[in-house]
């Protein structure tokens, strides 16, 4: 991996010259909450800002979208222009995040969709400061090494600049002159602090080890019923989610004909009717089914499969659940039996 | 295709959901072209009561007159469309119905002057007195939903709404979330289906739609009561548009317990 | 995180897995009152042809405007050339298919899931359980069987159904009663024709009129509502046919069919991938694989 | 006893009809009944929070829904001393503009103009009068829109609160507004001179009184803390009971109201009439070129009136428009008391609506709402009666007469759901 260093004033021209191959996204804040908008520059982005509600997967596949345009002729694909995107500011955790995403919809039968959005976006990384809803160290998010174009570590006085891919190499190759390839004794005792800095500054308490074992163990613990009491099946844990994929797709008709649009939207299986089939019956009746399938696919059965859960401690359950049910509140109700206040 | 043959009534409402097909300004010619519109009275006059494909009903019934042209309407439709949550859930007049009370408030209003018009019920929902085959649920109705909905219906395809509450639609657009800030929204009780408005601009959710497909009323209740709203206010709150219904489903939950554990 | 090197340099040029094709219906008749049966041929005649798939899986059919669901097929890949659909009516999108006539067209894509394990299962005897709507997949697996007889050792089939009149293909399940190479076994619970000449009580009471097994070298494969489960396989444990030669198929909502909707994921199998046909040993240890009652009564 | 009945009252909103009772050539009686059930919204509103309050009582009237919800806004504020920034000010004279011309233009062309014209809707005149048709439905759509901006919804917006927004709008929605609004004036004026050349008939002519708003600072509006008559008295919008003493009578779920024992008109002539001079811009020159002693006898004027209102609405939504984006998104401005009372008063399309309440500790006590198609029922079945009676002494037939009186009470473009929630006289 190339690793390059910046001088923190030229990031800023950097990305004004970037512009020239995409829309630039970034995190900008519109009031109190912070989202990823199209930004003009550098001045109108949030650095500092921990987390974006929604996680950048709304880029690769957005909440509501038409597949194909239909007729009694048969089912066209909609080829919607997609943008060139340069999304700036992507935090590891949500790199990790689009990683497992890669993986579901990039694999076995390629989504056309991701694929053209995710062709289409550039991935440029920034380092953030975690606050104390965040979780990646205990989930090893906190640092990325892959997966991203370019990744900006801020030391303070300038930015270390990974290079990950080949395109995002010909970004740099616009303006050479802004990086350097020299990398001294203070970068790397530099970069060293910063590190030891940034995993001390997780301090959510989430502990994901031995998860598969003790879901296992605690599959029928009524710890399960008494989160589900308190659950609003409002759905917005899993629509913040970053490595949440489920989609519904229905057909939409013009008046006075039989042709229209085959749409999909984000779906949750914290939903009735998720798991509902035909003549009613449904696999999932219950709140508490609902709820333990989605930790339990998190973090018990992609450990399984996997080695690693598909939580990426992004925190966004943890900020976002009105009655605190989230992937630390769970884990920790698992393992002492007993729901917290 | 032959178009169908379409009646659109209006009962007790507002009279919104019918405004709403006459607001789909760039597809109202469309709309009169897809469909054979035999009776709109909000619309226009030449109406006749012949045989129905299709009937929208709105507003609730709340006159003896109403419950029979109703039931009329009814027995011309073969299909039978409740629009808007008056229609639907009974609506704001509704919001007491399961307290009783009617006599009272009746009489507040109009003391005890005789009207000959009709008798007067309490309000209620289309389909405490006839079937319904479908609900298009929404105070007013959304343009798209219903567009969507009476699309499909002259294709011969199923209608489909969202069944998820307006919490979901609430995410899509990136809101902060009231209730974190320990205020009231009835998002989570109301089904989707008009681009969560209200909490998009920074109002909470009314619970207009009506009750969600699957909602957890004791969990938002108990919330509320801790947050330090009054057990009158939260169930004033979340009765207010579909009274009848949610509070059909607050019946089963121990309300004065959950109180007392507070 | 497992290294993953996003796979967009090496651009292929993919199909749209999502995409349906227009088959047209060239047969259709009412197998019973609430199911109809559909023979599809593809409007491009190549793609019926090379439409490969195995006994047990499913594909994904639409109908304009209307949505899309699975269906098992049929039909027999050892019969090329039209594809079959059992279809009941049973919502929005299959009471739109019923209305849909002979030469119209449906959207189809697939064929997806697993489908039975053909390679291990020949050489070995074959021992198929179906339920009602549960011959639909079972059909396939049965012809196919029956097309490459040789391949197989002892051949039984057990059908049940509520009455006569519910039962898919009464008729040609009848005529198979004439065959020599095979054992087929035919109830309902219920005669209400009064000319049923069969057996009548559940599905299981078959067990008991069939000849033995050689429960080691057999496979057993069962499909019908969620009930029969639990019974069906107490009595194949009974018959100690090894727990991963018992296969079932299974039901869950799709939206996609190719492990990306996550509406048919159980705990980290897709059912629409790793599936639909499950052996018994996955159902012991994927909890939500049948639901409780089979999973906790059979563990012992 | 021969009886009429055009039932239901077409293309109005809400459930109506008109009963005309003969003997022999003689009119007994006649009357506007109002079939459309009860509704009791001021009991159930007693006991709510503001807040809540005003979620619920714009579902009174969809057509009116702003009108009600700032009419509740007023009244309310004033009952728990609010003060609200200047910003929500202008964002509330810009919603009303919205619904202005939303609504008449809704009315004129699309209830009231296919009698005129002798077509049954306005969908059926599309092949003669296309270009109108679509007229209106531009203006029409672009009353939606403004309403949308301002208040979140087309219908039923719940972004105008106590005290100000929950959201304000864009520069770029204001600046549209305003382009838009410049646009669409032509289509206005030629809505005006459309009705102009209309013949109204004479029939109904009768004389009444006319009440509307006093808009401040002399200008033409539609809100204003004080009630102007055509007879030349003023009185302030807090002794609204003396303006519109009510009663029940059995034809009808609506009250009705009079105002010195005799009936009155509220609407757009009444305001017309009452603050017609005050007009400036291009509405000023219409208004003058077509105004005459006539308006205060025939209500089919009211559509008239209606279309040169548009005109101003139009003209001025870029001035408003301006005002709103020069300020900056002010905070909510909070309730100083939480025990008082207050009326607010504002113009609905149809007329003056009056939201009156009495808070306690927070929780309203008493809501007293009366809605202008309330106040002009009784005058309805006035302008009726004098019509019919005058065509049957005219020697014409009774089957002749229900068109002319269905275009009268269409003229006041009554909102027969606003008028059956109807009002609290008694204080429980
Ligand atoms: C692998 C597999 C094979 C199947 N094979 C057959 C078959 O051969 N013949 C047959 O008649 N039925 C079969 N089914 C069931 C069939 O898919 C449902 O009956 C059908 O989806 C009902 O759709 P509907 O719109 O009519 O019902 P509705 O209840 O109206 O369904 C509404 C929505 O739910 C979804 N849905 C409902 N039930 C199911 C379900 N079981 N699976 C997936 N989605 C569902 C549909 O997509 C539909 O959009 C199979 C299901 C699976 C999973
Ligand atoms: S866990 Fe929390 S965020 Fe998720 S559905 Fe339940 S209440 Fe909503
Ligand atoms: S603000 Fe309201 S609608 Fe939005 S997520 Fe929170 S509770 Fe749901
Ligand atoms: S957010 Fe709630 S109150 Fe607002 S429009 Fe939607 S359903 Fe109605």
């Amino acid at each position: 991996m190339m690793i390059l260093k910046m001088k923190k004033e030229d990031l800023s021209v950097f990305l004004e010259t970037v512009k020239e191959w995409g829309e630039l996204w970034g995190p900008a804040r519109k009031g109190e909450r912070v989202v990823f908008q199209r930004v003009d520059g550098l001045s109108q982005m949030d650095l500092k800002a921990t987390r974006t509600i929604i996680p950048p997967k709304k880029f690769l596949y957005p909440q509501r979208f038409t597949m194909f345009d239909f007729d009694d002729k048969g089912y066209v694909e909609r080829t919607e222009h997609v943008p060139n995107r340069i999304l700036f500011g992507i935090h590891p955790c949500d790199i990790h995040g689009i990683q497992v995403m890669d993986e579901l919809f990039l694999e076995e039968y390629r989504d056309p969709y991701y694929a053209e959005r995710r062709e289409k976006t550039l991935l440029l990384g920034h380092s953030c400061i975690p606050d104390d809803k965040c979780m990646c160290s205990a989930r090893d998010t906190e640092f990325i090494a892959e997966g991203f174009d370019l990744f900006f570590t801020d030391l303070k006085m300038f930015y270390l600049v990974w290079v990950g891919s080949s395109r995002g190499h010909d970004l740099v190759r616009m303006r050479p002159e802004l990086f350097n390839r020299n990398i001294g004794r203070d970068d790397i005792l530099n970069y060293n602090e910063y590190r030891k800095w940034k995993k001390a500054q997780v301090q959510s308490g989430a502990d994901f080890t031995g998860m598969p074992d003790i879901f296992e163990l605690g599959y029928n613990s009524p710890i399960w019923d008494e989160l589900a009491e308190k659950c609003l099946s409002c759905g917005q844990c899993t629509m913040v989610c970053p490595t949440c994929n489920c989609f519904n797709v229905v057909d939409e008709v013009e008046l006075g004909t039989v042709e229209g649009t085959r749409d999909r939207f984000w779906d949750s299986c914290m939903f009735r009717e998720y798991s509902l089939v035909a003549g009613g019956h449904n696999f999932r009746d219950k709140r508490v089914e609902r709820l333990k399938l989605w930790y339990t696919h998190k973090l018990q059965a992609y450990i399984s499969e996997f080695g690693e859960p598909s939580c990426v401690g992004c925190g966004r359950c943890v900020a976002t659940c009105p009655v605190d049910i989230n992937v630390v509140t769970v884990t920790k109700a698992l393992r002492e039996q007993e729901v917290g206040k | 295709m032959s178009s169908p043959r379409v009646g659109i009534y209006g009962f007790t409402g507002c009279a919104g959901d019918q405004l709403m097909i006459l607001n789909c300004e760039d597809r109202l010619i469309d709309l009169f072209g897809a469909v054979d519109i035999l009776s709109f009275a909000m619309a226009k006059s030449d109406n006749k009561d012949e045989e129905l494909d299709v009937a929208f009903v709105e507003g609730s019934i709340s006159t003896e007159e109403q419950l029979e042209h109703l039931k009329n309407i009814r027995s011309r439709a073969k299909v039978l469309v409740a629009i808007g949550t008056c229609a639907c859930w009974g609506g704001p007049q509704a919001m007491k119905l399961e307290e009783g009370g009617f006599e009272k408030r009746y009489k507040g209003v109009y003391g005890d002057a005789k009207i000959a018009v009709s008798k007067a019920l309490e309000a209620q929902p289309v389909d405490a007195f006839v079937k319904v085959e479908l609900k298009i649920p929404g105070c007013p109705i959304d343009k798209t939903e219903f567009l969507s909905a009476v699309s499909k219906i002259v294709a011969g395809r199923h209608p489909y709404f969202y069944k998820f509450p307006v919490c979901t639609e609430c995410k899509w657009k990136e809101n902060l979330c009231i209730l974190l800030e320990g205020k009231f929204c009835a998002g989570p009780l109301t089904k989707a289906g008009c681009g969560a408005v209200c909490p998009s601009h920074n109002i909470p959710c009314v619970g207009c739609w009506g009750p969600t497909d699957d909602l957890n009323v004791g969990a938002e209740y108990k919330l509320l009561i801790e947050k330090g709203y009054s057990p009158e206010e939260v169930t004033r709150k979340i009765t207010k548009f579909s009274g009848a219904e949610v509070a059909k489903l607050m019946k089963g939950l121990e309300l004065k317990d959950m109180e007392a554990k507070k | 995180m497992k290294r993953l090197h996003v796979i967009l340099d090496d651009r292929e040029v993919d199909e749209n897995p999502y995409q349906p094709d227009l088959w047209r219906i060239v047969r259709r008749y009412p197998l019973t009152s609430d199911v109809n049966f559909y023979q599809a041929r593809a409007v491009d005649v190549d793609k019926t042809l090379t439409m490969d798939y195995l006994p047990g899986q499913f594909v994904m059919g639409s109908v304009l405007g209307e949505g899309e669901a699975p269906f098992s097929i049929s039909s027999t890949p050892s019969r090329p050339g039209l594809l079959e659909l059992c279809v009941r009516k049973m919502g929005t999108l299959t009471e739109t298919l019923f209305s849909l006539k002979e030469n119209q067209t449906i959207g189809i894509r697939g064929p997806y899931g697993n489908g039975f394990p053909i390679d291990k299962m020949e050489g070995k005897d074959v021992l198929i359980i179906a339920g009602g709507l549960g011959a639909a997949p079972l059909r396939s697996l049965l012809l196919y069987v029956l097309d490459n007889r040789d391949k197989f050792g002892k051949l039984v089939y057990l059908h049940g159904a509520r009455t006569p009149g519910d039962m898919l293909f009464r008729e040609e399940f009848m005529q198979l009663k004439e065959r020599e190479d095979l054992e087929c076994l035919l109830t309902v619970d219920k005669d209400d024709t009064g000319s049923w000449t069969e057996r009548t009580g559940v599905v299981t009471s078959l067990f008991d009129e069939m000849g033995p097994i050689d429960a080691a070298n057999t496979y057993a494969a069962v499909c019908g509502p969620p009930v029969i489960y639990k019974f069906v396989i107490q009595h194949l444990v009974k018959l100690n046919i090894p727990k991963h030669q018992i296969l079932m198929t299974l039901e869950r909502r799709m939206k996609c069919g190719i492990g990306k909707c996550g509406h048919c994921a159980i705990e980290y199998l897709y059912t629409c991938m790793d599936g639909p046909v499950f052996t018994y040993w996955d159902v012991l240890h994927m909890k939500e694989l049948i639901g409780k009652g089979v999973s906790d009564n059979v563990i012992a | 006893m021969k009886t009429l009945e055009v039932v239901p009252l077409a293309r109005v909103e809400g459930d109506g009809g008109i009963t005309v009772t003969l003997d022999g050539k003689k009119v007994k009686s006649v009357t506007l009944d109002v079939h459309e059930g009860p509704r009791l919204i001021e009991q159930l509103v007693k006991g709510m929070t503001p807040e809540d309050d005003i979620n619920v009582v714009p579902r009174i009237c969809a057509i009116c829904t702003l009108s009600h919800k700032y009419a509740a806004i007023r009244g309310l504020e004033k009952a728990l001393a609010i003060d609200p920034p200047e910003k929500a000010q202008l964002m509330r004279d810009l919603m009303m503009l919205g619904e202005n011309v939303e609504s008449n233009s809704l009315h004129t062309f699309l209830l009231a103009l296919p009698d005129f014209l002798g077509y049954p809707s306005a969908i059926a005149m599309l092949n003669d009068y296309g270009d109108d048709v679509k007229r209106a439905l531009r203006l029409k759509k672009f009353g939606n829109y403004v309403m949308e901006v301002t208040s979140g919804r087309i219908v039923h917006g719940e972004n105008p609160g106590l005290g100000g927004f929950g959201k304000y709008p864009s520069k770029k929605q204001l600046s549209d507004i305003s382009l838009r609004s410049k646009e669409l004036l032509p289509d206005a004026v030629r809505a005006v001179e459309l009705f102009s050349s209309i013949e109204y008939s004479e029939y109904s002519e009768v004389d009444t009184t006319f009440m509307s708003v006093n808009a401040p600072n002399e200008q033409f509006g539609l809100a204003g803390d004080s009630i102007l008559i055509s007879n030349g008295n003023e009185t302030s919008a807090d002794d609204y009971k003396k303006l519109t003493s009510e009663r029940v009578v059995p034809h009808s779920f609506a009250k009705r109201s009079k105002f010195n024992e005799r009936p009155f008109t509220v609407g757009a002539n009444a305001r017309m009439i009452n603050m017609g001079k005050r007009l400036d811009g291009q509405a000023a020159d219409l208004f003058k070129e077509n105004y005459s002693d006539r308006w205060l006898r025939n209500p089919l004027l009211n559509n008239l009136a209606q279309t040169i209102e548009i005109v101003w609405a139009l003209e001025h939504m870029p001035e408003t428009t301006e005002k709103i984006a020069a300020l900056d998104d002010p905070a909510r401005a909070e309730a100083t008391r939480t025990t008082g009372s207050g009326t607010g008063a504002v113009e609905a399309p149809r007329g003056i609506l009056y939201h009156h309440y009495e808070v306690k500790e927070g929780l309203i006590e008493v809501a007293d709402i009366i809605t202008p198609t309330a106040q002009n029922l009784d005058d309805i079945e006035v302008h009726l009666k004098a019509c019919a009676e005058r065509m049957l002494a005219e020697g014409k037939k009774d089957e002749e007469l229900l068109l002319p009186l269905e275009m009268i009470a269409r003229a006041y473009d009554p909102c027969i759901s606003c008028a059956t929630h109807l009002v609290n006289l008694k204080r429980v």
